[in-house]
């Protein structure tokens, strides 16, 4: 397997992956592997997923020399704009690839896990753009949390179920979808946010998102930057950055990923199967999954996408982690010098290159920062944060 | 010490229809008791919960059972070391997730639960594809792996899977995780899809929750698997009389002529 | 002068226009002028402006067909989608315009006036990009009901300053911020949110959003649609509406605006003069000017652009309402039917053509609809009118 | 009833130098006593506020001002009506914005306020460029149209202002907004530009506050133009004797030796 090709025939990409799934879901996932590679092979169907991302998501999003931070840190960083594709992340990139394939599957209905909502409210864009019928698995917790989310899925014609099992977050909203999936295979696609869970999501999710590297590596080009000494990415399942390395694998590009510390599957977690794959997780001595603790819902996931415990078992890309403190300080860092809120999650990779410029990132190197989506979403939160009020 | 297969071959040879008991350790403190309660009431086996923070297969009140056994510190070495202590007299089969199992190590896990007088295990989240390591240590250790037959198993792939599986075929009666529901849904098509294919027995379960739904089912296969009903029973109280009772009811709709 | 080309020496479009301000800001607003006139015939300044808009703005944004909702209205509708610029409407084009020319003039600072905060956010954002210094004021009732764009502003190095003053909204804040512009000309420029105020802002202002309308025509020319039959556009002070109109201003393509029911300066209002320029203004028979009344902060405007003053007067465009009651229907139309929930302001564009469809609109009719902004910044007020909760 | 032109210049020939003090009509409703204790106190002539909803050249004491004015119902023909039946002794000059009398037709307004005895008007939006229309009706009826040239008037502009000016012209003292502040600003400044170019008379205007800047400003231009600052006590409550206490006291820091 070369690197960032595709998993072997169980789904593995190295020691980590595979289909861990109840035996009622296999034929689902099989069907929906074969769906998947038979597609992703028909240049009509790759055509009419850029083509709407082009139409419809927004794509090519650009990539913009930040010359006033670059100057700042003495680097020249360049920031792949996924902020500004449609629902505000990189996101729409694998719902659109997913409700196409639903389609063309002839199934009518999606459903979904969200955290905090971007993957919900993407989930229900597309569905809404397609005509699809659309569930999303919200944990309760996180319902109350972000009832704005909640109300734009409803918006778009979405039902959101409210999880009230287990930690009733993301986690949670996870085992329910899949659940939710057991009954209702036959006429309904789950359409998985990130590079995560059983065969095939892993892979065909990361490559949904290898446009963003694709077209960056591409994009650098054209700017006379060639290839970056550095591409980094923020890490919770992972989409966003597998999708970001896929166009660099082949290069010469050091590779990081940025975990939030509460929620490092890399940094502090071990290998465990969980969620239908197997992979590096957070849990205890038992093998008890232990709940991830971040300050941006989006990384606040136990695990991590299979392809990513690989690489940084194979040493082809390194993980690193931001804490929490660090976070709020990359996001003002962004926001004042380009004039892009970046979202929390994105915030951990900006902290990131703020810190390593110096010393881990010699003076003049170029990074290539993914810039995985906006912090509209998250503003009232760092409000809160930022006046001490919760 | 025989195999699983053995017991419940036994049994079967002598035409008695099984009536599998689902349990989650640890759920109360006097859950051994409750084990014994069901093997008074007429169990012919029984299916034991390791609780797992994330159980996929699992519906609500499975969930909050192993909530309440986690929550009391249940791990699979505290389990084993109560169920090593008792002597049940029917075969135990651990159900439990994955993680649990890895994360122990499979040798050594295997070993455990053997030693336990655990005979079989379920892992409803470890697939055909997947279950080759686990199920070489089990093969090895006399520990046997119970595989599931879901109703949307294709016709070819329910002959693999009841070729690989030990002791007997859980036949799931619907596209369901646990949880009482009604009738045998899918379970009669789905237990003629395993007989047309193997001779390994063929329990049902998922959402049989009634004595009429115990005979039903073990009437269409050759036993019936009852979780989520009893289950239900134990978290709302249940004293380990109204355990057997419950149990006996179920027994009795099975054997009644 | 040709349909929607310069204006004349005094910067009148036929009647209205002008340059109504205090002597203090005639300098100024003369220095603009030339300082305008002489970079947008500069071909380095207009490839710095697209190229900013290209590599920052995310430009060009998509024009999307909207097979759904064609559908369901029985006509042929298109978007041209503003909502996936930076920060989520059209204004980011003029306010990288404005930020350009403003360091090109030598200048280091900007001050701006905003509504709901959707200008005054686009304005620090330009700012922060360039390293200019930002104040923005902002109508105290405002700051108040919309205190998480006083946050993102702030986020973005700027400064808000709550008006006091009248009515304590739009309106003041704009008078505000002439004032203000008084005592520094000379190191700041006024970047002014829309098609208004004194000559050359109008003009100018438009000169930047004709990019919508260039680029759409193309777009459009490029999916085989050609020139359509209605451009529609929603108007606040005018700038999306006359940045796509100029787009199609010499084409056979009808024009329409579409006003708020409460703020509508064409439908209920007379000529005046008010914020630099004559124009027609929302005023009581004494000449005092009215507030406006909409669900929508950006179309909470007494007045409109001079330009399309004369395009009503000409008949060239031709001005519409849409009532409060109509707008949540058009915005959960587009929602469910596209996957695009559309600003409140933009929602009265849909909101028209959905009740045109079939009457004033022939069925089959090709219609370009400029989706000017997305709903993010609405999606609370929009939750609270529907529950009811006010 | 004369001009302005020729009722001011008829005083500065006389050496006199003029004090011109701002009050709001309608801003209380005894707002024309004011005017009448204004003129005791010693003005020369009085500017009189018509309010105006956007009033963009006024800072916030003016704004009150205009803002109670309009809450009282005052307007052009309100304030028209009590002024024409005054007789001040001293010549008047409305200062409103555009809007307000273009809204009631040019002509008719002139001759409104011509009629009410109001002999010149300021109109602070109104800019060279535009002008033309109003100071054609004007001129056709004595009424004049006095400009502002502001510290950011180039010299050459400067001239032009100054040739269309009638009465007199409005020395700006500074880059703001109507309201108290210290000092005399650019306004020596302003004054010698507009001295270079022009014989109209310069009263100077913006944040003249105090005594002592009024006698600076008269002492520099040909007169002092004080509005928020006396404004600033109508709004708190000062009593017609009060208003012509602080006029006077304007009035003999001109007049000192
Ligand atoms: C903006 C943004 N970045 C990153 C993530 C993390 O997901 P992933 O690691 O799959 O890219 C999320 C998840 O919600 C997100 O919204
Ligand atoms: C999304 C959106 N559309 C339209 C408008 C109205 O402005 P204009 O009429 O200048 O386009 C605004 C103003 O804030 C806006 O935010």
């Amino acid at each position: 397997m070369s690197v960032m090709g595709a998993p072997d025939g169980r789904g593995r990409f190295g020691e980590f992956g595979g289909r861990f799934v109840p035996e009622a879901l296999v034929p689902a996932c099989l069907e929906l592997e074969s769906a998947f590679t038979e597609a992703w092979a028909d240049p009509a169907f790759v055509a009419e997923f850029h083509q709407t991302l082009r139409l419809f998501g927004g794509r090519p999003t650009p990539v913009t020399p930040l010359a006033r931070l670059s100057e700042r840190l003495g680097l020249r960083v360049y920031a792949k704009r996924e902020d500004l594709a449609h629902t505000g992340s990189h996101k729409i990139n694998n719902v659109v690839g997913q409700a196409l394939l639903t389609r063309r599957m002839g199934k009518g209905r999606v459903i979904a896990e969200t955290g905090a909502g971007q993957h919900g409210v993407a989930t229900a864009t597309a569905a809404a753009r397609l005509g699809l019928d659309c569930t999303v698995f919200m944990g309760e917790v996180d319902t109350r949390r972000q009832e704005l989310n909640v109300f734009r899925m409803e918006l778009l014609g979405a039902k959101v179920v409210p999880v009230t099992t287990g930690s009733r977050t993301l986690k949670d909203a996870v085992n329910e979808a899949l659940r939710e999936w057991v009954t209702c295979v036959a006429d309904t696609h789950y359409c998985l946010g990130s590079v995560m869970g059983p065969h095939p999501f892993p892979w065909m999710v990361r490559e949904f998102q290898r446009v963003i590297g694709d077209e960056a590596r591409a994009q650098l080009e054209d700017l006379g930057v060639g290839v970056p000494d550095v591409v980094v990415a923020c890490v919770g399942g992972g989409s966003n950055a597998a999708g970001v390395f896929a166009g660099f694998a082949d290069t010469r590009a050091r590779l990081v990923g940025v975990e939030a510390a509460g929620g490092s599957a890399i940094g502090h977690g071990a290998p465990g199967i969980l969620h239908g794959m197997r992979s590096m997780l957070l849990q205890d001595e038992f093998g008890q999954i232990e709940e991830a603790q971040s300050i941006s819902a989006g990384l606040d996931y136990p695990g991590i996408g299979p392809e990513h415990a690989h690489l940084a078992a194979s040493g082809r890309a390194q993980y690193v982690e931001i804490s929490d403190d660090e976070v709020l300080d990359g996001l003002t860092l962004l926001s004042e010098t380009e004039g892009i809120i970046p979202a929390l999650e994105t915030a951990h990779a900006v902290a990131w290159v703020a810190g390593a410029a110096g010393n881990e990132l010699a003076p003049g190197a170029t990074v290539l920062l993914n810039l995985s989506g906006r912090g509209d979403k998250d503003v009232a939160q760092v409000r809160a944060l930022m006046r001490g009020g919760g | 010490m025989t195999t699983l297969d053995e017991r419940l071959s036994a049994a079967r040879a002598g035409g008695r229809r099984a009536l599998v008991p689902y349990l989650m350790a640890g759920a109360r403190p006097d859950w051994t008791r409750l084990l014994e309660a069901a093997v008074a009431g007429g169990a012919d086996a029984l299916e034991v919960g390791l609780p797992f923070s994330d159980p996929m297969m699992d519906g609500p009140v499975i969930q909050e059972a192993g909530l309440a056994a986690l929550a009391a510190g249940t791990t699979l070495d505290s389990v084993c070391a109560e169920l090593g202590a008792l002597d049940l007299g029917v075969p135990l089969v651990a159900m439990t997730y994955c993680n649990v199992v890895y994360h122990y190590g499979l040798e050594r896990a295997a070993g455990r639960l053997r030693e336990a007088g655990v005979l079989g295990t379920i892992l409803p989240d470890l697939a055909l594809e997947e279950i080759d390591s686990w199920a070489a240590v089990c093969d090895a250790g006399d520990l046997a792996t119970v595989l599931m037959v879901a109703p949307s198993t294709p016709p070819e792939r329910v002959a693999r899977v009841a070729a690989r599986s030990r002791g007997f075929v859980y036949a799931a009666a619907r596209m369901a995780v646990t949880g009482a529901a009604d009738g045998l849904g899918d379970g009669v098509a789905v237990v003629e899809r395993i007989r047309a294919v193997s001779p390994v027995p063929a329990y049902l379960g998922i959402g049989i929750a009634s004595p009429e739904q115990a005979r039903a089912a073990a009437t269409a296969a050759d036993g019936a698997i009852v979780g989520s009903a009893l289950v239900r029973r134990v978290l709302d109280g249940a004293s380990p009389e109204q355990v057997e009772t419950f149990v006996r009811g179920l027994r009795e709709a099975i054997d009644a002529p």
